[in-house]
């Protein structure tokens, strides 16, 4: 719908394209909420571990999760709240995984961004970054088997990723297999400090769609109107068997790496361009400015997500943490198989 | 009719691709041409589309197939050698072995490995690394050493809900032969006692099995009757088998092919000699390949594994002789 | 002065560059930025063009430094942690362990894996892998267990004429301190007496180390006296010192953080049941990390790996206390 | 100098060019008998494991292993015995590792096409596909660390081998240092069984070179005319500074992939196409047709390249193997650090 919707310039139209957008803003409000929510547990030392935030991501990553539908394979990222709850992730999976609540999906064996639920088509990243890719092939694959068609599997990445070999292994069995992948890629300049020309020497990443024969093009980021179409129509596209979908990001991480890092090394005019703006910011205004939505309308919003981040916490930090003494210690499914560890 | 042991692989693939919608195999020159050692020869010709040939990308191999197996497939992944596993190592023990674990989901699939030392295959194309995934939780791994297991044990893998390394011995490929194959489904994790005996045991899997048993032979022939066991999994691993036969016989020798240091005959006697230290009426003791990579050369070759003559003299050792 | 694991680290490497021309450090985030630990902080500053950051590439790192290695530079590639290792698993195994035995080449030089659990870090942040390095021949598995030996055997590595596999213990980096740094080198493959006594002998090192400590001391105050052994040096293991404390004890107890099946105790208990069978008072005995991924949550991760708790536990039962 | 030679059309010069062609064509031919005569010992079976033949692909080969001078890196593959003894490489090591001489370089602990001398620049290839690019960038670096300039280092690959993650990797590495490194990718169209389209979707492989930022181009390798120049420039822009260079060669495996192999799968449409053509009969009919050569001259050299292989191999045959009681079974450099195995 998403697609069809928002590649009519017809007049009554707008009202739909409204009706995505003001969706999309309410997805990245709460991820936003949701993040800063994760970050000042942090702080307060209430979880363990790091704490990854997607803030400056959210217009992208929002487009993407609306792109796909239920049935779709999605693998997101470390910056991916927004499209995780917009592709149908529950609040509390996230909540529960990074406190390690018991009755997570990961059930505190693994944490924060480590979340999934492969059978709802949303792969949990292993932190070795290219990894995802091929692994949503795969799904995609199957599907092919199994004969089911007009599915899509995306798979989120950074700049940095694209130096792996598991990245360049995955694109190009996507391209020799024309399957329906998206994989799009937050360039956000930096891989962790490592800035984007020690990382790569080609003029844009995007050049190296040709290099898999795939399609490629390059947006920006942070504004959540571009955002929309341009996913739409990549997952469109991919859906409609035009093989797979290279998708770059200009966009900036507006936080650290982790919250453990203050991105000291984050080039100051990077963050004086228009790159370095604030996706959410900008979508607010752009709300304003259309007239979708006033002030008062923005905070009604913002304190309904601001309470929903509240409640699941609350609700979450009840929960228990995983037991020892219960917990079967076996990594296999067989369990007969299982051999008790010396 | 005489079926080798590489023909017992493909009509196991053959039986399970017929048998099982979930099955697809997927490999570099698997398809029309058959693979590197004609496992799946016939194959994609019969079961159109789903024996298909990958690109030279071990990462994407693993992934794939563990993409797959979310979805409900039950993928095989042939390596063209297990030496070239090492470049798709990273799916194999950090996506496929911890799936399960971390979201409950079993992640079924197979990983044939082409395993283990010929004449003048040299570093790269020699090498038994069972070591190396037995080490990781989550993966099973299996190495048969005759032409029923090879057959019955892959069939029990397709069976299985978890990824399974399948360790498949190249020298066994065509030296090994048989009369028919198995009906009866081999238990996965059972080893077996592939020959009787009071005076010692000597644990081996792999192509390892047919040195003891060639040792098994020569030393009954002086009065000495040597228990031989197949470890046939070795992740898990049968300490029950293995002890109850050192409890018969008092004396363990265990052989690998593998290097020597840590690995299965490590495992084996550390277990023996921890729990069943009283059952030990001698030390025990390992023989395994050198420290040092596969040689090419043959006289290097047959000096660097274990050898029926490596063997026999360990064992003669071992028992006083 | 306080001098800490990690301050010992980025001194022996300030140190190795400063009077070693042959000396650069090439790994993700190290320059400017000093490494995602800080092990190398100021080090891209004080010694400029010799201290790069590389893409997200662990092959191409590993393939960097063979290269350089064979032009005769002392290449160090930091790997952010361990875990991504596995993704220049390939390159480590295969390139830089074979080409010494393959060409009579040396390949010095080393990948520093921080390694091991801390609480909140998960399955991908966590692991311990000497064991699947040590397994393979021509690479040496360096696991230092205090300050003083983290400096001196880094240095050590740096003068060594082959590829080095310096495991560096996350948890040490920051609890672990020592009021200088020691002026003497520490010979490479050499374990010590950590604490002496003549009751049963504990084998640890890296983390472990500091557990099995704490239940000497524990075990001291109620009159029973461990002897402690720091391994240091996973491969070569030094099996003398190991033996020779047994022989004095007469009871083994081995630890280690990593995964149950092969590796670190297995070794150590087979050669110790196979090689000094006869000084063994008791059946040796193991105790690693549990048969999972290292798990996220506290109450998991401090449940799966041994803990001074455990130990003692072990202890004591084969103690028959 | 070929680069000189080769890129002036001077009158002058015309006779340099012959003199490098000629050169070149002679190495071909030692090579072609060389390769003969492993396949017919393969076929006696007095070599041990595969043998695997250059047939097709010694215009390429040689083009290359001309190009570059001694001081520079080379990491040849299983199709470069051409090249390898432009380079510099003996007859002898190429025999003595085939038949596992204890007198060659690898002494019998490695062999076939697994052999070199790093110290002359000359990497002994591992089988894992890729692998040595990042190799030949490392010492390339370790050159630039030491001041030394001028230096170029070439890999060669096959079309199978961009599938792997160490291609990517290597290229990406070599593109972010700007490193003198010549990748030349061999397209013979299959990959043992795998033809191109199960191993990439793109257009030509030339266009991955976009992706990394570095130069590429194509070539018909059939034809040495063609590519002693082409070769010669990639190395020379290379060595002046210009990053790493991409250079795709099509042209066709006349053999199988190793001698165990009919090559039954390769498709007549392309042998009898002109990429089918025999580069060294090519070359021979253009030495014939440009005058620089006629039948006496060329079964002369034929007589002379047959009897060197001939000498070579009758004098290694006579060599010893290696010993397994004094081998002494250390992978290390540090023998004091040596464990027995048990
Ligand atoms: C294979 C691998 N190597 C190293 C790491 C450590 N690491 C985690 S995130 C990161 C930087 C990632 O940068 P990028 O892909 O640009 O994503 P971003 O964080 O900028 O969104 C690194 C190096 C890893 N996760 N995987
Ligand atoms: C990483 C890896 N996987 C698999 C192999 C097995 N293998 C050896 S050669 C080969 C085909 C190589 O094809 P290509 O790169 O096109 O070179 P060509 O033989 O055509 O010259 C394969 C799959 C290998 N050597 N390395
Ligand atoms: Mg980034
Ligand atoms: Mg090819």
């Amino acid at each position: 719908m998403v697609h069809t919707v928002l590649n009519h310039g017809a007049a009554g139209e707008v009202s739909l394209f409204r009706d995505v957008y003001v969706e999309a803003y309410r997805w990245m409000l709460l991820a936003r909420f949701l993040d800063e929510k994760f970050a000042s547990l942090y702080r307060m030392g209430k979880i363990h571990g790091g704490v990854f935030l997607g803030r400056g991501q959210e217009a992208l990553s929002v487009a993407l999760g609306l792109a796909l539908r239920k049935g779709d394979i999605f693998a997101p990222l470390i910056r991916d709240a927004a499209g995780r709850l917009a592709f149908g992730e529950s609040l509390s999976d996230s909540v529960r995984t990074y406190l390690g609540s018991a009755l997570g999906p990961m059930k505190g064996r693994d944490g924060s961004v480590h979340r999934g639920r492969p059978k709802d088509g949303l792969l949990p990243m292993i932190s070795h970054l290219g990894a995802m890719i091929s692994v949503v092939n795969g799904a995609l694959m199957a599907r092919r088997l199994k004969g089911i068609s007009g599915m899509v599997g995306a798979a989120s990445v950074g700049d940095g990723a694209t130096s792996t070999g598991s990245f360049h292994e995955g694109l190009n069995q996507a391209a020799v297999e024309r399957l329906p992948l998206v994989v799009v890629v937050a360039n956000n300049h930096y891989a962790y400090s490592t800035p984007n020309e020690r990382q790569f020497a080609c003029a844009s990443l995007v050049d190296k769609a040709a290099g898999y024969g795939i399609h490629g093009e390059e947006l920006d980021a942070t504004d959540l109107a571009g955002c929309l179409p341009a996913l739409a129509n990549a997952v469109e596209r991919a859906r409609s068997g035009s093989g797979p979908q290279l998708v770059i990001a200009r966009l900036l991480r507006l936080c650290g790496h982790g919250e453990h890092d203050d991105a000291s090394y984050i080039d100051p005019a990077l963050k004086a361009s228009p790159v370095g703006r604030d996706c959410l910011l900008v979508a607010e205004e752009y709300l304003r400015e259309s007239g979708w939505a006033d002030p008062v309308m923005l905070e009604a919003w913002r304190e309904e997500a601001r309470q929903k981040v509240e409640t699941a916490v609350a609700k979450v930090q009840r929960e228990p943490g995983p037991d020892p003494y219960t917990e079967d210690w076996c990594a296999l499914a067989s369990k007969h198989l299982a051999e008790g560890g010396v | 009719m005489s079926i080798t042991y590489l023909d017992a692989i493909r009509e196991a693939q053959a039986r399970a691709l017929a048998e099982d919608p979930r099955v697809f195999i997927y490999g570099q020159d698997i398809g029309a041409f058959g693979g590197a050692f004609k496992a799946t020869k016939g194959l994609a010709q019969r079961f159109p589309g789903r024996v298909l040939d990958s690109p030279i990308s071990e990462d994407a191999m693993i992934g794939m197939a563990v993409g797959a197996s979310v979805e409900g497939m039950r993928p095989i992944i042939e390596m063209q050698f297990a030496d070239f596993s090492t470049a798709g190592f990273n799916q194999i023990v950090n996506q496929a072995a911890t799936l399960h674990w971390r979201t409950n989901v079993p992640c079924p699939m197979i990983v044939r490995l082409p395993c283990g030392g010929t004449s003048g295959s040299g570093p790269f194309h020699s090498q038994s690394l069972e070591t190396i995934y037995a080490h990781y939780p989550g993966l099973v791994v299996l190495t048969p050493a005759t032409v029923e297991d090879a057959y019955s044990m892959l069939l029990g893998a397709v069976a299985l809900d978890d990824p399974v390394i399948f360790c498949e011995h190249k020298y066994l490929y065509y030296h090994l032969k048989a009369e028919q194959l198995p009906t009866e489904a081999t238990p996965i994790g059972k080893a077996r006692i592939a020959r009787p005996g009071r005076d010692m045991t000597v644990v081996a899997y792999s192509a390892m099995l047919h040195e003891a048993l060639a040792v098994a032979q020569e030393l009954a022939a002086e009065g000495t009757e040597i228990e031989v066991v197949d470890l046939r999994s070795v992740k898990p691993l049968d300490t029950d088998t293995v002890m109850a036969s050192v409890a018969r016989t008092g004396r363990l020798l265990c052989v690998g092919e593998a290097w020597p240091w840590g690995g299965v005959t490590a495992e084996v006697v550390a277990r023996v000699a921890s729990e069943g230290f009283g059952l030990l009426d001698a030390p025990p003791r390992r023989l395994n390949a050198k420290d040092t990579p596969v040689p090419y050369h043959p006289n290097l070759w047959a000096a660097h594994r274990p050898t029926a003559r490596s063997i026999a003299a360990a064992a003669r050792d071992l028992l006083g002789l």
